[in-house]
């Protein structure tokens, strides 16, 4: 399925793309295409930019230099907001709010996937029981796990995530990949940043190596 | 996939901050109770004269509401900020001047509403005339809506920035000027039986165009000050 | 139309300005210095003393200048700054927030040499008189804009944050102003009126003049010096400022 | 001279308002200049800094 | 392994917060500015009437600069909590006691003193006789070194809870109306011309008394308020 | 060295250590000795009260039930907290000073590892050319590295360490492994808290597992 012709449009699209703060190089020139049903992974040092590479992706940082699409429009236009949803090392929960509000205002912002349902979600990412906690009190992994479960509701189609595995257990680290797969399946796509520290199960269908 | 409309983002926002400030009711009365001090203050330091007390409730009260509110204003954006969920607002694909408009009116029920409703007690205490308490709730709810709206476009433009407070305290004396000269001179007229009508209409007349402009503005000045 | 685009394009080029910066800055200081001269001498000596206030009325010839080009100066300010946030060219920033700094001495001035006038025409330093506190309040403008450039890491995000609000108090400058007369006739206050400007007299006027027009020329002379540095720290990775640098003399 | 510098008996006025139009305008101006020379020796090392880079990733 | 001194606690941690002071010096100016706008907004408030200015002036700012303290109390801890530094000062060595005693020197140096200096400005403007002045520097003096140590002990007890703004305002107003009173009593007596020695006496044995105990009063809540 | 009779003091004893939150149990009864010159490991998958555990040991939390000694005194009083140093989720750093001046403070407070030096910590940890950088402009793992410079530094001969691996690459984690293997040489004790995800390079002398 991944390979379908429908799921082979590109989701995001680089060319010779760069980034510098007071004019000095962060990352590129970088070329890369990420296609539908696709998971790509940024791999680099700490520091070498992988943070700020998703940034701009996510049109939060404007690219000082090359082009960049995502599914065909300007990061950060109305188009390429409605497509994308990202995770970043802050995970933007409200710690005063239980981890089903949290959600629910994910859902209110970012609209919900056909069918999903955040109850199921907080089960499925292993938070049976913390669905009325105050996210301030769950552990440093149980709110990377409440990050993940919005993630998933959401309807987006591209997934901009910056280190999801950290602060996970082994089941965390199964849970994000079977996220990932059933994302790509669906016709999703990913774009995930790792130091390599952390085994990618996934057969990865393009990596961006940043040099440090 | 269902499409989210924009009625959804507003009022996902709405209910949120309205539940946040629930959940931290204690914060949200802080305003008033730094009113209700300041109040208590006054006639300390000033003797209990009650002439004298009189002829400057009116001013008092106002300064110190608007003052209240100026407090919390800092705030605003400071939380979403610092919790990354002010970048999610931001990436989100509604439009950001509706949920920042959501956030303003959940700001100014939360922060100006008790203070409204306070003031009146803190007048009595000072001692304003009867007669002159209508005057000083409209006022009131007009100047606290109009500074809630230029507030938080100033503050949406220091949010990215270090040294939030001082800028925001500098930069909104000289918008809050105009504010306060037009209240003040409506308390004042009605505290003399003079008409007080002339300076309440300007208030109204500037509060429709912040109601339209201040929303847009604030969205300008955050997507501004995010992009570093 | 044509010429004006043309001249438009070459002057909003920072290499191309920072040159005709350099080629004009010395004229201007040229002209400025020689009228400055030329209204000091008109002003401390030739201009007999005021037949009600004595010599204390000299102050006219700083204060005046000052007050006026405070006003001046932000209206500039906010032309480029409009420029600024709409088209984003890196010029109009530069000038923007360069006219910033010199505006708020202006009016520094102003306020200074107002109240040291003050004392011997009312009696006091200070009084909360309309045009008084509207300087005031455009001084705390003038620092808002200026605070708030310099509270951004990166100078351009700086700039257009900063001509966003220089743009705004623009708007709030005349409701102040407006405002703050409305005010003090509301309340019957003890506000102080100037002399009229139909008493001065022809001795008095042209040094005022050339005063006026020094300021405005040394307007000029300062905010061509502050854009060139401002332009060179801008374009730090730039060819055309290695150039540069690398023909300064080793202390310029 | 003297009469002059007493200004009819304002020099404590007059004085203070032309120190301050001309130090005010003064500081201006030599802010300018500092700013320049700390702008410039900045780019030196830069400058500086990034042709030893260009050297030595060249002989690398 | 070369063991740590208590002296170097206290310079390692006055150090620190005057350097954090002087990079976000921006903020640290907030107060300052904060009490020239409520200088300034009052005689838009009251009108420009320069006896009934006079007359309150003395009491306005010492209110104002008072409020301008508590501006900033709330975050005399805040930063130390959200980021880990304040677990860092509890688990380290040194007497907590000591190091506190260092951060409240730290905030008076850089909220109180910069205030102290622009009082008698802001007292020119509103009018304050000359005789009066040197009174109002020395209540203020006391005033706020009182006010300093008195309200980090409840910042530090409310650094914990949720609803800390609330819980300070509420604790501390009953403690500042004594002080605001015995102050502003010293400045208004001076400005009638009686003695005023009196009231400041009253001031100075009471920061004696907290001199010595804020600071282990202070450790104690703040080694209550992290235990949860 | 490891095992010679000085360095094998007991640092750390615990003895039916428990914890509970509003009479919920978070962990425990449980019973260790971490003697000097080795390094525990606790394990345990998200939420299963790791932290939790190295609070209580810090003195932060008072345990609820059991009896813990620090190098022979109570968790938190004076002789205990001069030996231990401690780096939480939360690294305790000063966003607007720079990583030396962060250092610095550290020392002052805490006193300074005889012969050690700031300039030369940074770079073992790889942070040659930051030193100056404000801390706030520094990507995560650089942040990280700075808090583990500042951790070496110091005199402490306990270590209690949440995560330490989380966000390095994979230099950083030789980093921390080659920091905790000079600090059990010369004689000191860590405890270290991790989920199991990165392999542990070290022989660990005891392992604590906390079950979910
Ligand atoms: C702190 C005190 C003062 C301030 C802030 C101040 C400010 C100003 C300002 C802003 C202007 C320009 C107004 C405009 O062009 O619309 C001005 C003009 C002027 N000021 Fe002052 N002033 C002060 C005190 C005085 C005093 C004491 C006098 C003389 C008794 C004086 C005499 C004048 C005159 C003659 C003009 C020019 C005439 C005009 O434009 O109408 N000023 N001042
Ligand atoms: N706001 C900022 N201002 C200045 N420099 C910054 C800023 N944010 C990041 N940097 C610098 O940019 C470089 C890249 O940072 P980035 O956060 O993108 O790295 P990263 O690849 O995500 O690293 P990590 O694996 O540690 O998270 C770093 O050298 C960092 O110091
Ligand atoms: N302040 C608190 N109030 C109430 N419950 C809390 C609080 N802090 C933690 N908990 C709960 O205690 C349990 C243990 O949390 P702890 O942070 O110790 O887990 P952890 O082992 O460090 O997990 P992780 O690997 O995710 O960091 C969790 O279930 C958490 O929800
Ligand atoms: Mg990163
Ligand atoms: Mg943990």
């Amino acid at each position: 399925m991944k390979f379908s012709d429908a799921s082979a449009q590109p989701m995001i699209e680089a060319r010779a793309l760069a980034f510098e703060r007071r004019d000095e190089r962060i990352f590129g020139p970088l070329d890369f295409t990420l296609v539908a049903g696709s998971i790509g992974l940024i791999e680099g040092d700490n520091g070498s930019g992988k943070t700020t590479l998703l940034r701009v992706l996510a049109g939060l940082l404007r690219p000082t230099a090359g082009d960049v699409r995502v599914l065909g429009a300007a990061p950060g236009s109305e188009d390429a907001r409605a497509a994308a949803a990202s995770m970043g090392h802050l995970l933007g929960l409200k710690g005063d709010l239980s981890a089903l509000e949290n959600l629910r205002i994910g859902i209110g912002l970012y609209g919900c996937k056909a069918g999903a349902d955040p109850h199921a979600m907080l089960e499925r990412v292993g938070l049976e029981g913390y669905a009325e906690e105050p996210v301030r009190t769950l552990s440093a992994g149980q709110k990377k796990r409440t990050a993940l479960a919005r993630l998933a509701l959401l309807p987006a189609r591209l997934w901009l995530l910056d280190e999801p595995y950290a602060n996970l257990d082994r089941h965390g680290i199964a849970v994000v990949n079977a996220l990932l797969a059933a994302h790509a399946d669906a016709g999703g796509a990913a774009l995930v940043t790792s130091h390599g520290a952390v085994r990618f199960h996934q057969d990865v269908s393009c990596t961006i190596r940043l040099p440090a | 996939m269902s499409a989210v409309g924009l009625a959804d983002g507003f009022r996902a926002m709405l209910q949120r901050d309205l539940l946040l400030a629930w959940r931290r009711r204690g914060d949200a009365l802080l305003p008033v109770l730094y009113a209700v001090i300041v109040a208590t203050l006054f006639p300390f330091a000033l003797g209990p004269e009650h002439a004298l007390l009189a002829r400057i409730s009116g001013g008092v009260v106002l300064v110190t509401v608007l003052l209240a509110m100026l407090l919390s204003l800092d705030a605003v954006f400071r939380g979403d900020l610092d919790d990354g969920a002010l970048e999610q607002m931001v990436l989100s694909p509604q439009p950001l001047a509706l949920l920042v408009a959501a956030r303003l009116l959940a700001y100014w029920l939360v922060t100006a509403l008790p203070l409204i409703v306070v003031a009146p007690l803190l007048a009595y205490m000072l001692g304003l005339e009867r007669a002159a308490q209508p005057v000083l709730l409209l006022a009131l709810l007009l100047a606290t809506a109009l500074l809630a709206l230029i507030g938080t476009v100033l503050t949406a433009l220091t949010v990215g920035t270090r040294r939030s407070g001082m800028l925001l305290a500098l930069m909104l004396l000289p918008l809050a000027v105009p504010i306060v000269i037009f209240a003040a001179g409506a308390v004042g007229a009605a505290q003399q039986g003079l008409p007080w009508v002339a300076p309440v209409a300007w208030l109204a007349a500037a509060l429709a165009l912040a109601l339209v402009l201040a929303p847009l503005a604030c969205a300008t000045a955050l997507r501004i000050a995010l992009d570093s | 139309m044509n010429a004006f685009k043309l001249w438009y394009h070459k002057l909003g080029s920072p290499p191309y300005f920072y040159v005709f910066a350099g080629y004009i800055q010395p004229w201007l200081w040229t002209i400025a210095l020689a009228l400055a001269a030329a209204g000091l001498y008109g002003g401390l000596v030739l201009a007999p003393p005021d037949y009600q206030q004595g010599d204390a009325f000299r102050i006219i010839f700083v204060h005046v200048p000052a007050a006026w080009m405070s006003l001046f100066v932000y209206g500039v300010m906010a032309v480029s700054a409009f420029i600024a946030v709409v088209w984003r060219p890196k010029m109009a920033e530069v000038l923007a927030m360069e006219s910033a700094s010199i505006g708020a001495a202006f009016t520094l001035i102003a306020l200074v040499t107002g109240s040291l006038w003050g004392r011997p025409t009312w009696g006091t330093y200070w009084t909360w008189d309309a045009r008084l506190t509207s300087e005031l309040v455009l001084l705390f403008i003038y620092l808002g804009v200026i605070g708030l450039y310099h509270a951004f890491e990166d100078p351009r995000q700086g700039a257009r944050a900063a001509s966003f609000l220089a743009v705004v108090g623009a708007v709030n400058l005349p409701i102040v102003h407006y405002s703050v007369v409305w005010w003090n006739t509301l309340h019957q206050g003890t506000t102080v009126r100037y002399f009229g400007p139909s008493s001065i007299a022809p001795s008095m006027l042209w040094p005022l003049l050339a005063m006026t027009i020094a300021a405005k020329f040394y307007y000029g002379a300062s905010l061509m010096g502050r854009a060139r540095v401002s332009l060179l720290s801008l374009e730090r990775g730039k060819d055309w400022v290695a150039e540069i640098v690398r023909k300064e003399p080793a202390h310029g | 001279m003297d009469k002059f510098l007493a200004m009819g008996g304002y020099a404590d006025f007059v004085w203070p308002a032309y120190a301050v139009f001309f130090l005010v305008l003064a500081a201006d101006v030599l802010a300018t200049v500092l700013r320049r020379r700390r702008v410039l020796r900045e780019l030196r090392g830069r400058i500086a800094r990034r042709s030893a880079r260009q050297r030595g990733s060249v002989s690398a």
